[in-house]
This record gives structure tokens, C-alpha cells and sequence, in this order.
């Protein structure tokens, strides 16, 4: 199993955390991961995004081009990376601020109101998680235990009070997350 | 109140400010409320106001201001990171005409760059030298710059800057003010209305000395940096009132004309 | 006597919502809006439009010099 | 065995270093390494192992503190990207002359000049052919993964150590930003005096004592036949450190009919590009340098009896290359393929490039 | 024709700045090329063509003045010696990337480190291998005397303008503190921004006018796609300089069966080796290259096809034997001897080498 | 007078002054009547006052005093030109218990190594900096530093140093004075019995404040350079007097201790 | 009362003849000779010894410390 | 004709002026000329040496280590110099502060009394042409209106009044120069 990962969006919106905890998820279940953020003067308040890697084998090259799924959270971001999910990969993004929405038919789209969803819970800061959930729904390829363990290991130890915050929002996500019709 | 619609107020016969032709229609990659937005385009406003574009050469330093040659459309020359003052040394002895002023950030110009602005002062270079104090690296993710203030968390000093581990704060403007080849030295803001009128006047003025032939004018502007601070716009505003003020008190500390100082006699002689 | 009447243009495309304009203003015209704009911010528009002077503060402080202001003698 | 992590390439630099029980480490901020020292100042060792981190006022001092802390007989190391590395090498060339060891990591960005802060090989002749003047070399090893970051902190310090010699991680964006797992190194008391003495002898500036000779840490020598020697001196080293310390990897070499030749990153994505052709039928394989200088020259031209030409695929426009037609010396054919000034290359552009030189493809 | 003078390489140097109608000289001190600026000094050229002349704080400070004047599109230089150069390479690669012309002059001396102030050609790699980072090249002309050292100020000027290249005098302390008979040239009025914009085209930044752009003199694209396409222009202007560019010089190779390559005040003593191997009568002739970048490879690579054996002579390690051996190839063995860390050798130490080389001498 | 004989003077017991046993037997390179001599003697004789030669780390510069490891019988490192602050920096934070000292000429310190000083100052590193100021550059011939008087020829200023040529002498002492990293700062010269005896005393309190970790202590040794002056030796003394002690006057510019300045405080707070 | 008298040893080989000495001593004790030592430098000498006090301010300021000093109470 | 020469002796003798007015005299004659002079900080105060190669040819190492012609003008430049002479060449020396003379005798040595000589003079500057003056007596490779001529060249303007003295200095050298006999 290898699956590959962009996830991509606003600096701010947790995207390089969320990378982080999906891919110390996957170290929790013994396989080879690998996360390279893109970097430079970009991060600040510009677009950010993170390439995961999860796989069963060593992993070769960090950088690459075509992915299984596209985690997407701006507008920019979905014009960027639409064309790079492989046919039959996944797209999933939330439609929030969204003009120009997801067109591909060879790929599969699911949408969450990862925004909304966190204005919900009242914290902002849970929607990543939300979005996270929702991918994992989908996707099941981490299995909870070890999301729990990967939050465990990626938030400081002063952090560790705000895990079950973060796996509400991911059963949030787990359950709000739509399939997405192109028309 | 009177009764006039807001559609008859917004004609063009009716425009009393809007950006200055020097600036580029390029957007600022800057972070939101960063100083260095103002900053260039009080720059650009005495440029165009002086009627000095064909004339004027700016230096731009390694920083956030790196890529300030976007936005002002004059000729550029971006310097290596704290040499900007050696360009611009060579640039104003090649083409005494000209004016030429570096843009440089505090980690640019009080920490890797402190031989070149202080020998390029020291030598009476007829330049204006515009000094972006924001006591950090912004561009590099808010490390601690020469000028952190003691207290003051950073990348490079989460806990704050401790005098005993990373030194003083460095007031380098202070040290500039001495050298008798600096004409004028002053330190401003562009945080609000009327900082930023009082700091254009003071680049007008470092620019007019150019023509004079006085010597080197040093405009600092102490600015915020809301990313490196990790506080929005506005409470950066606040923050550097409160506490980069105390320890960077605005004013002049130097202007050689008004003060009829003949520095440079008492070397002579 | 003649009184001013002010309004200001802000480019809400290329407002970065910082909310330095709201502050320098001298009579509360400005706030940030609750939408955001295409880059995702909150940006800045006349929320008391009457109160404008047209003094230009906000234009001058705006660090991305994205607002033009107009006034007329009333 | 260590523990398990997830980090950053940079990260684990720091972390290894104070687990290795480094003395000091003396840098300033550049994109993209600058989580190395951030990492650093976030730990504190000078509360828990007592290791020095200072932020220098430039690259200039941060090499002329290594150079006073080396002499010292400590374990000092610091690091930077490209531009950074360029303002050291006077610094270097003094380290080297001096016979000091100290650690140096460049996390390569594209240049020339500023540049761009994306990844890069286009340092490799710098490290291996000595940017600064005079006649030296520095040990240069060049990691594939983060796993390599944390171990060659403490194979850098060994090395550096075993022969008096700086020596330089060379990595790249790719390397120093990435997270992988890595197995971090169980935490070693620092060395002492004592201890760095019985390892490499009495030289150290520590203080002269009454039972020996003054130490003095000099590259400087007026007359010039004492100059020649002490290079004969430092030559005959970096025959030893040829001799001895030539490190690379293999990839799928023993049948193979052609070769790629790639270190760090790019031997990464070429271990992917190997997996493709193969699975076209062609039988390619990877050489990997582990130790760019030594450069496993001798390795390569056994395997130039083997294989019907090679390929050298680095970040840049060329430069290893040229080492690899060294070892070749004219036997078969040698070609370069890289992208460069911050882009890095697909495992398929890769593919691509080999089969237009070796096979007439498109 | 110009006048006949005695003089030291160094001070022919400034000599001939003044003459060919340099803009600026931005220079600090240090042994064996302070004359330099102390010529200029000297001769005030501030009051006679307005050439400025100024003594910078550092190496650092002088290379970037050098930026500075050359963005404005002026015929600007510096001079220093091997520790001196090695500060200087953030700042050449900048002018590289930034397609700054300036030019350059390295009076080298022994190294590595402080070294000795002794001659040298130990900094053939910095000089031809892009000492600082990234990928780039600087065009280095290798004067074997005095006169060269005046004709090669105008040569790399124009060279520096014509490609929008940074050149370097590549001379060491032999050539430098030499006196020889010159032919210095006449004055020339320094050239006006019309004629730099007629030769060179328009790019400097001497004002932004209505009619045109503004002009940027920068190294920077933070997109990696574009700094790569300006690599890709500068590795097509460096392929274009390897085509037109090359001198070299040949001195009895109609008839030889062995070939010396040698460059600088070396070629000179192994024109001495040539003239005492011939009288025991051997067929030895010498290749000197003029350009050390852009390399006579190619006539190498011809003379492999003629003669038995090489020998690079270099007062280093080895550093152009490598050039020498990429050239030929394989073909026929290359060796390498040269006395090194400031010693100079004798054209009879080169016979012995030879000798010992080629004819299984003693 | 009393009628002793030379020969029953001359004996060991009579001894009142001979060579500090930290000095070596090298015959030093200097030109005759450097003022590098007298100063390396006063930094030996401190040493062996204090008996701490097992734990001093002398840092010598590129300048006329490279060699200076070749006089003292202490560990040393020899820095590149300018950078010596930056080995000691290192060296006394790895071994805080060690005296470390560092010896530098004036275009050493006070040009290319400008930033390397001002901000091992900053710090406050707990060094002492041995600053031999002879206004010129010896080693490499007789150029001119940042130091050299207005007037003053040299061989890159044949003509006198001009200011708008070649910028003002910098008096970079005064600049560190203002650092609060910095303890102590005096401006000594070696030149006659009297001077050379506070210049010694000068020394002492430098290293000695290394003990007691209160900041840097900078001790400028006013000196002359008779090769690079062209002068005698004597008639170099005197020059000295006469024109460098105007503009460098002797004394102390900063004693933290004896001031009670606890300098810090006030960026702390 | 007790008088000093005393005595100085130049090692004239490694006497530079800079003359530093002479200026000096309070009592003019000291000249340079006419005769060069081996490296062709006019060496300092007692040229007054009666007059000399042992007082050290010549060996003080010697740059090469060539000097010793004796001194005796008679 | 080829002569190599080394003149080496303190620094503040004239040594490398010497040199170079020899030099500038065979350019005078259109001959091919090389001027080498030590460098380092000995230069200050220690010793100084300068190797003239004055030819018809081409020249082509301006480094030697063997000479024609030394010209000795103290101990140490003796004991270092004396033996690189070429058999059957010249040795001529300022017997002021020697005190242990040239020994070879398969070469031809002379001496110059130039520091008493320039003494008589009441210049001791003239001391190196005088020492010169006694070379090209032995060694008449320049002639006289070309040394006039390398005068003329290498002094600037401002000296050219003391050219006269300077012409009466080598011909007291030529006229004092005298052969020494190693016994
Ligand atoms: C030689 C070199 N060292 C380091 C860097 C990395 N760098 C880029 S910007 C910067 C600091 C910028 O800080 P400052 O000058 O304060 O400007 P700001 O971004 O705060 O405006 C640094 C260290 C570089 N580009 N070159
Ligand atoms: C990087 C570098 N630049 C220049 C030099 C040449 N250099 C050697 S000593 C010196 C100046 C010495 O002057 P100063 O520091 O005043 O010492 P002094 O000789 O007067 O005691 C210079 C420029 C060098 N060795 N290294
Ligand atoms: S990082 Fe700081 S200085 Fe840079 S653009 Fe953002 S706010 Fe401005
Ligand atoms: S012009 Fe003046 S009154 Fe109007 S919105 Fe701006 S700041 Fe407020
Ligand atoms: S100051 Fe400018 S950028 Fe900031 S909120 Fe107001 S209009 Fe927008
Ligand atoms: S050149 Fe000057 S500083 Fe150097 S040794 Fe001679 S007198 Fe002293
Ligand atoms: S001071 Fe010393 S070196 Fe100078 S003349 Fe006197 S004894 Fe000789
Ligand atoms: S000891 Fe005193 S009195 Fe005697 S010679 Fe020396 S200075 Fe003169
Ligand atoms: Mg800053
Ligand atoms: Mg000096």
C-alpha cells in the first residue's frame, strides 16, 4: 500500500499539522512515511502545502508530482492541483470560499464544511481535524488507535489536553463528509 | 450633515490621495500591516514629489524588502545580504548626480551588515541609508535580530532574549549619530497618520541632503513584524508603542545642518 | 461655514484586512468585513460612510496603499 | 537503540548533535536549515548537556567561532545554505590549514547569487574542490535521508576527529525539510579534555601546561618551503582519508548493463527511476556516494568494466559529473542529466533522459 | 604604439587601468598586490580621467562596491590576493547570477589558511570551478607576464562587457612583484553610458527614464522554474564563451612526442624545461593556456592524438591536471608536478619530473 | 659617589628587572621600537603576575603581531584577519574558567573586523581585548586604517588622508565604550617608563575582570609604527605625542565597576 | 642615607638600536654605540654606568626586552 | 648574453633600487630584462634581495638559484648567497661588517669599501651606486649612457638633479673596486 498526499491551502489552516499527524499515524502502524512541506516566504499568510507519503515500502523520492488524493482548502490551491490527482484518486475539499468548483469526472470528489463545522464546535483551531476525519473516512488507510497515538507523539506534552477536542472534530469530519457531483 | 451622495464624492476631479506613480501596480507580497508597505511608499511619495525617478537608484538588501524592486519603478540593485551600504557607496562615487538610498532591515544592517553601514557612514557616503527596525528577521521566520529587545521571544530565543546567552540589544542608530561623516540621523515610525507625515519629512529631508552634499542621512523607522511577533496588525502597533518605543525613543538624534556642527573641523584640524 | 464631506475606495481585492485603516481613522468610518475576500481576508470597507472627512489618514497608513480618497467642500 | 521520531531533516541535526554530545554550535539564520538552530535554542543543552549555541552576527563569525572552538579541542559545529557557505570558505581554508575539526552542514538552496531558497546540488564543487584558496579538502558526506542527518552528526564529529580535518554534511532543501522516521541516538556524556586527547592527541589550545610545549592553532607559516611541508603534510592525509574512508551504496549494480551515479536526494528519486526501468527490461543500477570527497572513484572504474556508459544525475548544471569521468577516464560513456537552481527532477524525467542518451530514445 | 616602461606586474596593472579608462577601483590591502592600489593612489586618477579609487573596509565591502559600480554599468574592478578572494565568493557569485561585468584580479599566494605570502596557483579551482555557490562560471585569463598583466586589464574588460561576465586575472606573486619591460598602452577616455549601452546593451542602473523599463540588477527568482531558465541562459552564454573564447599558446608542439601544459609564471619556467629537455633531445613541447575558463580542451584532446604523454605543471596540489586529463580522456597518461604552499620550482626540477614521468628517469 | 664597581653590581642577587619568563627566547620580527614589543612584554609580565599562564588563550590577528605565539609562552590561536572576537567568543564559552585575551591591530579590529568586535562587545563576552592602535596597517606595508589621522600620508594615501577621499578616522574605541556588554575601556600608550607602567596596570584590571565576569575590557595601546610612519623610532614617540594623543587621548573612557554602572539594568527593564 | 647605584646589561645581538632606551632613563645613562652588531643595528650601551640607578625604566619600555637591570643599595 | 645576478643585502641599502636602475639600463640597450625582487614582512628592517636577469633572449623563469653575479652586502646575504654562484662567477662584496669572508675558489671575488667609501662621499645614499659602479667596472655589460638613461627613467622628475651625484658614485665604485684574494 503506498498512497500519496498534497494537502493544500491558506498558511494558518493547520494544513503542515495535519500532514504531520497523518504521517506520525502512519509511523504508529510501522510503515515508511514521509512529509515535505513546501516552503518560502510563501508561508507567510500566503498558500501552503504538504506532501505525505504512507506506504508499506521505503519510500524513494519525497517530491512528486501525480497523487492518490488532494486534500484542498482554497481556491488558489484546487486551480493548482486538480490535474495532479490520478484517475481514480480522491479530491476532497471544503467549499467554503470556493468560486470555482472541482470539475474532473475520472476522479472521485468529496467535499466538507470544515469551516462551518469548526465555527460549530465553537474552535476555529479544529478544522483541520474536521477535514482530517473527513479524509480518513474515505480513505481508511490509518487506523484510529494509531491517529490517537500520532497526536500523542506530534503535540507537545502541554498540548495532550486538547486530544479528545481533536478526535471529536475527526469524528466530525468523519461524519459530515459529502461525496461532491460534478454537474 | 450634508446631503451629497457618496457616488458624487468619488470622482475623479474629487481625489485628493491615491498611490503614487512610483509604486507599482504589483501587490506587496508583505504579510498584512507589515511597516515595510508604508515605508516604500512614503519613499515613493518624496521620490515623485522631488520629481528625482530618472535619478534615483535604490538598494535593496536581503530581507522581507529583498523584492523591493517590485514595487517602486525606479532602477534597482539588490544587494547581498548587509552590503547594501558597500553598493551604494560605489553607485553615488560613480554617478555623484544621482541619488542613491539603500533599504535595509535591522538584522540586514545592525547584524551581518555593521562593517559596511558603519564605514560607508564613517566615510561620509552622500547617501540615504533607510533603516527598518522591526527587531527581527522577518524574512527568515522571526529569528532574533541584534536589535530584540531583552524579554522578547523569537525562532532564536523562544524564551525570550537573555542578555547573558545572546547579548544586548544593539542601538546601532546611536552609534551611527557619532560618526562625523553622518549629516542627519533620525528615528521614526509609520504606525499611525501622523508618524507616517513626520517620517516622509524626515526622508525628504535625507534625500535633500543628497543635493547638499552633507554627508550620509540615516532614516530608522521602527516597525512591527506581525508574523515574527505572532500578534495581528494592530496589537503589533500597540506592542511597539509600549515597548520598542521606550527602548528606541523616536526623534532626531542628529542633523548636522541645523546644529551648524562643521563635524568633520574638529578632525581636520 | 463650508464642511467636508469625504469617501474612501478600497481595492478589496488587494486589501490584506489588516486593520491598520480602521485604527487611523479619526472618525470610525472603516471596520473589516465579516466575508473574505478571493486571498482569504477580512478586508476593510465604509461601515459609517456619513463620517468620512476624506483626511486620507487611513489611505496613508494603508501599508498596501489600496485605498483612494476622495473629498468635496459641502 | 534509540528512539523512534518523526522529523524534519534540520530538525534531527540539532537533536543528534546534543545527543551526540556536541560542545558548541555557532550559525546564523538562512532558509532553508534555519529549524536547526531554532531546534536547538528549543532545547536548551546548555542546561542539560552544557553544549554552547550561539546566534553569530554572520556566517564570517560563525566559522571564525568554530575555528576558536575548535582549537580548542571541542566538538563545534555549525551550519548554513549556500550563500552562507560562501562567506565561510576563507574560514574553511583557515580550518583546514590549521588541521581543526570541526562539523559543517550546507542544506544546499538553487543559486547562483540569492537565488532561490528551493533545493539544490550546485555546492558539490565547492565542498569537494575546495571553494576557499589554497590547496585542501574537507571530508564531505552527503545524506539520502533523515535517517543519515542524525547519523552523520556523529560520523562528521569522528571523522573530523580521526584526522583533524572539518567535515561537511552536504544536503539540500529536499533532506533538511522533509520528515521521515528516524531513530534518534541514545544520549553520550560530552567528551572531555582527557578523552579528546587520548583520541587525537595533544593539541588542543586548553591551557599550557608545564609539562608540555606551548599549543598554538595556525595555518601560518612566512617561509615557504615550511609551508610545503606542512602541505605535503596535508596531502599525504587526504591520500590516508582516500584510502580509508571512501563510503557509497549500491543499488541493483550486480547485473546491471548501465549505471546511474547520484548522491542525497537525487540518489533517492534515482532509486525510483532505477524501479521503472527495470520494469521496462533495462538493466540499470545505482551507485550512490556516500563520502563525495573521498569520491568512490575507484569503485566507479571497476564498474565502468562492467557497464555500457553511465549516467550522473545531480541538482545542478554538472559538477559531479566530472568526478565520475575521472574515475572513468574516457573507457565508456559519460552523460549528465539534472534539472537545477531549486528544481528537482521526477523519477520519470529521469527515465527519460537516460533512455534519450543510452537507448536513442525520444 | 604605447610606451616602454619597467615596471611590476602589480603596478602595471593600475597603470593600465587608468589608461584603458577604468570607472572605480575598490580594493583592500594585502600582500603580494597592495602596489596596486598604491599605484593608483599614487597617481590620482580621480584628478586626471575621474577613474574613483577607493579603499574599502574589507574584501567583502570591495567586491560589493564592485556590485554596486557594475550595476550602473561601470568598468569597475578590485584586486586582492588568495584569503582575500576567498571572501569575496558570496559576491562573485552574485555578480554571476546578476550578469554583472567587472573584473577581477587574484594575486595568489601560497595557502590554505593565512599560508605564506609566497607565489602560488593554488586557487585554480576557486578561480574555475565557481568557488562560491551555485552554478557558475567567471571568465580567467592566466597572465604570464608583466605585459600580459597590462593587456589582460583591457582583454578583461572587454570580455567582461561582452558577455556580461565577471573576469579574473588570475596572476600570483611572481607575475605581481616582477618588473619587466611594458608596452603600456595609450589613454583611452573612459566610455560614456551611450557607448557601455551601445556595446552591451541597455540594462544598467543609471536611472530609470520615461522610454524604457525600469532596470534591476538581481540574483533573485523565488520561483524555482524561473531561476532555472536564468540557469539555463547562463550555461548557454558559458557554452557560447567556450566556443569563441579560448587562447592558448604553443611553443614547439609541431614535432613533440610530449606535451607540458602549463599556465602563468609556471609556463614560463617550463618554457625553460622545453628548451633544457630539447638540448638532451626530447620532443617536448608546452601548451600554455592563456583562458584557464573556458579551458583549451579541445586542442588537448587533439594533441592526445599526437604526443605520448602530458605533464601539467602547476605550482599546486594538482588542480589543472584534472582539466587536463577530462580533455584527454583516457587516451594517453597525464601526470601531474609542481612545487606547492609558496615554493616556486626550477625548470630543472620540471626536466626531473618529467624525466622520472615519461622516461623512467632516476 | 659610591665607589661600587660595575662587575659587583651585575650579579644575580642584584637582579631587579629581566625578561618575564612568559616570554620566549624568540628574537621578536619587529622593526626596532615597535610598540607590538612593549605591549606583548606588559601582557607577559600580567600573566605572570597573576600566574595564569595554564589557563590563558592568547588570539592573535593578521596584522604586524600574526606572530605574536611566537613571544608568549601561552596556547594560541591565530585567527583570521579581523575575526580574532569571534575565536574568543567560542573559546571562553567552551572554558569560562580560562583567561582568553585577544591582540589586534587597528585595520584588523577596527575595519575588517569591525562587526566581529562591536558585537563580541555587545555580547559581553568575558574577554580581554588588546587593541594596538598605530593608525596605520604595518604588516602589509603602510596603508592606511581606519584609523589614520586627517593629514597623515601613507601608501594608499600618499597625500595625506583627505575625509571626503578616504572617510574620518574612526574612533571606534569611543563607539565601544557606549556597548553595555562592555566593562572596561581605556586608551593607554606604551611609549615612555610611566605610560608603559599604567598601560601594564590597565592590562591587569582587563584580565582580572575576566574573573569577576562583568562584560568585556577593550584596552586601546595608542602606538607607533616607525616603518609605516617613516619616522625614527624616537622621532615616532613624538609624533605620537603630538598628534595622535589629540585626537586619541589617553585614559579611561569606561569602568563599569568603578562606576557602579550596573550598564544593563536599564535594557532589561 | 643610603644611595642606589646600578647596572644594565643590553644583550647588544639582539639589541635593535631603536633608542627607545636612551630617551628613557632619567639620568642619560644610555647611547647607541657607532659599531653595528650582526644585524647591522647601532646597540644600546652604558655609556654614563656611574650614573645609571638601577631604575628599570629603560628595560621597561625596551620593545625587545634586551635589557636586564641590577641594582644595589650602598 | 644572459646575466643572472642577486644583490641581496640589509633592507635600507638600496638593494632593490640598485636592481631596478640596472634593469632599466639594459632595457636602455634594448635587451630583455627581469627584476625579482624577496618580498615579505623581512622587508621591515631585515633582509632584502632582488635577482636581475638582463639577456638578448627572451627570458624565461625570472626565479632562479643559480647566479652569475652575487652582490653581497652583509654577513647574512653571504652565507646564504655564496654558494649559488655559478663556478667561474662573480662574488663582489662590502667587506663593512663581514666577519666571515667569502672562502670559494673557483670563483671570481671582489670588494667595495662602499659604506666608507659613500662616508668619504658624505652621502651614505650613494652607497649603492658606488657599490654598483664597482659591478659594472668588472662587468661592463651596461654601458655608461644607458646607465644614465636607467637613472633617468626609474628616479622620478623631482630627483633628476641628483643624477650628477649618482654618476660620481659608481665611478668611484669603479675606481675602488678591488680584487680579494681567499686565502
Ligand atoms: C549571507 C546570507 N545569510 C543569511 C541569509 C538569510 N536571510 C535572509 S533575510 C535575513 C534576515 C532578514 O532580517 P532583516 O534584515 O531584519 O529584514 P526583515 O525581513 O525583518 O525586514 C536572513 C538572515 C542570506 N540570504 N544570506
Ligand atoms: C582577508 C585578508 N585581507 C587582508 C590581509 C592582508 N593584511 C595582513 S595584515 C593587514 C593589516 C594589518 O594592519 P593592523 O591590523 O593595523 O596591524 P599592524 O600590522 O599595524 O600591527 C592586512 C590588510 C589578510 N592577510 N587577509
Ligand atoms: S515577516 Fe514581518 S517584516 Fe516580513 S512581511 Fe511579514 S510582517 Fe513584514
Ligand atoms: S479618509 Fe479619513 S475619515 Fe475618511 S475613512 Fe479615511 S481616515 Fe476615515
Ligand atoms: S490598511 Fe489597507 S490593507 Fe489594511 S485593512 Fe485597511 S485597506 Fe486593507
Ligand atoms: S611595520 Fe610598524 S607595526 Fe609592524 S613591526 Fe614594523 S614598526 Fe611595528
Ligand atoms: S630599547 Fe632595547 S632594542 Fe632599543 S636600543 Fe635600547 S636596548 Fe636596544
Ligand atoms: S636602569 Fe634607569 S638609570 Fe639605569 S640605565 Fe636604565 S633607565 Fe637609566
Ligand atoms: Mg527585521
Ligand atoms: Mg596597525
Amino acid at each position: 500500500m503506498t498512497e500519496e498526499i498534497i494537502i493544500a491551502g491558506f498558511g494558518g489552516q493547520g494544513v503542515l499539522s495535519m500532514g504531520k499527524i497523518l504521517a506520525y499515524s502512519g509511523v504508529m502502524q510501522n510503515q515508511e512515511v514521509s512529509w515535505m512541506p513546501s516552503y518560502g516566504p510563501e508561508m507567510r499568510g500566503g498558500t501552503a502545502n504538504v506532501t505525505v507519503i504512507i506506504s508499506d515500502e521505503r519510500i524513494s523520492s519525497p517530491i512528486i508530482h501525480e497523487f492518490d488524493t488532494a486534500i484542498i482548502l482554497n481556491q488558489q490551491s484546487l486551480d493548482k492541483f486538480e490535474n495532479t490527482v490520478k484517475p481514480g484518486g480522491l479530491l476532497l475539499f471544503d467549499p467554503n470560499g470556493i468560486t470555482r468548483p472541482p470539475q474532473r469526472k475520472d476522479i472521485n470528489i468529496y467535499s466538507i464544511e470544515g469551516a462551518e463545522e469548526a465555527a460549530k464546535m465553537g474552535n476555529p483551531k479544529t478544522f483541520n481535524m474536521i477535514v482530517m476525519g473527513a479524509y480518513i473516512k474515505i480513505r481508511p488507510i490509518v487506523k484510529m488507535e494509531n491517529v490517537q497515538k500520532g497526536l500523542e507523539k506530534s503535540l507537545p506534552e502541554r498540548h495532550h489536553k486538547l486530544i479528545p477536542m481533536n478526535l471529536d472534530a475527526i469524528q466530525v469530519g468523519m461524519d459530515k463528509v459529502v461525496k461532491f457531483a460534478v454537474n | 450633515m450634508a446631503d451629497i451622495e457618496i457616488k458624487d464624492i468619488i470622482k475623479k476631479e474629487n481625489l485628493v490621495y491615491s498611490k503614487s506613480k512610483i509604486l507599482t501596480d504589483n501587490e506587496m507580497h508583505y504579510c498584512p500591516g507589515c511597516s515595510h508597505g508604508t515605508s516604500h511608499k512614503l519613499v515613493a511619495e518624496v521620490i515623485e514629489e522631488m520629481g528625482i525617478q530618472e535619478k534615483t537608484i535604490g538598494i535593496s538588501p536581503v530581507g522581507c524588502s529583498v523584492l523591493a524592486y517590485n514595487y517602486l519603478d525606479i532602477d534597482w540593485q539588490q544587494a547581498a545580504h548587509g552590503r547594501a551600504p558597500a553598493l551604494a557607496t560605489a553607485a553615488k562615487r560613480l554617478m555623484p548626480d544621482h541619488f542613491v538610498f539603500t533599504y535595509q532591515g535591522d538584522g540586514d544592517l545592525a547584524s551581518i551588515g555593521t562593517a559596511e553601514i558603519l564605514h560607508a557612514c564613517n566615510r561620509g557616503e552622500n547617501i540615504t541609508v533607510i533603516f527598518v527596525n522591526n527587531a527581527i528577521y522577518g524574512m527568515t521566520g522571526g529569528q532574533m535580530a541584534p536589535t530584540t529587545l531583552i524579554g522578547m521571544p523569537t525562532a532564536t530565543s523562544p524564551y525570550g532574549r537573555e542578555a547573558a546567552l545572546h547579548g544586548f540589544p544593539l542601538k546601532i542608530t546611536e552609534l551611527i549619530a557619532q560618526l562625523p561623516g553622518v549629516a542627519y540621523v533620525t528615528r521614526q515610525s509609520v504606525h499611525t497618520p501622523a508618524a507616517a507625515r513626520k517620517a516622509k519629512k524626515a526622508i525628504r529631508k535625507g534625500f535633500e541632503n543628497q543635493e547638499k552634499k552633507i554627508g550620509t542621512s540615516f532614516i530608522e523607522i521602527v516597525s512591527t513584524c506581525s508574523s515574527g511577533w505572532k500578534l495581528s496588525p494592530v496589537a503589533s502597533n500597540q506592542w511597539m508603542e509600549e515597548h520598542m518605543f521606550k527602548f528606541y525613543p523616536l526623534g532626531d538624534l542628529k542633523d548636522a545642518e541645523r546644529d551648524n556642527e562643521a563635524d568633520y573641523k574638529k578632525y581636520i584640524e | 461655514m463650508a464642511k467636508v464631506r469625504g469617501a474612501i475606495v478600497v481595492d478589496i481585492e488587494k486589501c490584506k484586512g489588516c486593520g491598520v485603516c480602521v485604527t487611523a481613522c479619526p472618525t470610525n468610518v472603516i471596520q473589516l468585513a465579516k466575508q473574505v475576500n478571493g486571498k482569504g481576508y477580512n478586508y476593510a470597507y465604509m461601515e459609517n460612510p456619513e463620517a468620512c472627512t476624506g483626511c486620507a489618514n487611513c489611505a496613508l497608513v494603508c501599508p498596501d496603499t489600496v485605498i483612494e480618497v476622495y473629498r468635496v467642500k459641502v | 537503540m534509540g528512539e523512534l521520531k518523526l522529523m524534519k531533516g534540520n530538525e534531527v541535526i540539532a537533536e543528534a548533535a546534543i545527543r551526540y554530545g556536541a560542545d558548541g554550535y555557532f550559525g546564523y539564520p538562512i532558509t532553508p536549515q534555519s529549524e536547526i538552530m531554532e531546534t536547538l535554542m528549543a532545547q536548551k543543552p546548555w542546561e542539560t548537556t552544557g553544549m554552547v549555541v550561539l546566534q553569530a552576527e554572520s556566517e564570517v563569525a560563525s566559522i571564525n567561532m568554530l575555528y576558536g572552538g575548535a582549537a580548542c579541542g571541542k566538538r563545534v559545529m555549525t551550519s548554513s545554505s549556500s550563500p552562507g557557505l560562501s562567506l565561510m570558505l576563507e574560514g574553511v581554508s583557515y580550518l583546514a590549514g590549521a588541521e581543526l575539526p570541526c562539523l559543517l552542514v550546507n542544506v544546499v538552496r538553487g543559486g547562483p547569487g540569492l537565488g532561490t531558497i528551493q533545493p539544490s546540488q550546485a555546492d558539490y564543487f565547492q565542498a569537494t574542490k575546495g571553494g576557499g584558496h589554497g590547496d585542501y579538502q574537507i571530508i564531505v558526506l552527503a545524506p539520502a535521508s533523515v535517517q543519515e542527518m542524525n547519523d552523520f552528526v556523529g560520523l562528521g564529529f569522528d571523522l573530523a576527529f580521526k584526522y583533524r580535518i572539518p567535515s561537511l554534511i552536504l544536503s539540500d532543501g529536499v533532506i533538511g525539510q522533509m520528515m521521515e522516521k528516524v531513530e534518534v541516538s541514545d544520549y553520550k556524556p560530552r567528551w572531555t579534555d582527557e578523552e579528546i586527547q587520548k583520541i587525537s592527541g595533544s593539541w588542543a589550545t586548553t591551557g599550557k601546561t608545564k609539562n608540555r610545549e606551548r599549543h598554538i592553532a595556525t595555518s601560518l607559516d612566512l617561509q615557504a618551503e615550511k609551508m610545503e611541508e606542512h602541505n605535503h603534510k596535508l596531502q599525504a592525509k587526504y591520500r590516508e582519508i582516500e584510502k580509508n574512508e571512501v563510503r557509497y551504496e549500491e543499488f541493483q549494480t550486480d547485473d546491471a548493463e548501465y549505471l546511474l551515479v547520484a548522491y542525497g536526494s537525487s540518489a533517492r528519486i534515482c532509486q525510483k527511476s532505477v524501479t521503472l526501468l527495470r520494469q521496462k527490461g533495462i538493466k540499470v543500477g545505482l551507485l550512490r556516494p556516500i563520502t563525495v570527497w573521498p569520491f568512490p572513484s575507484q569503485r566507479i572504474a571497476e564498474l565502468a568494466n562492467q557497464v555500457k556508459g553511465m549516467l550522473a544525475v545531480e541538482m545542478s548544471a554538472g559538477q559531479m559529473v566530472m568526478d565520475v569521468k575521472l574515475a572513468v577516464n574516457g573507457k565508456i560513456p559519460v552523460s549528465h542529466f539534472g534539472r537545477y537552481g531549486g528544481v528537482v527532477h521526477s523519477p520519470g524525467e529521469v527515465v527519460e533522459a537516460f533512455e534519450k542518451q543510452f537507448l536513442g530514445g525520444k
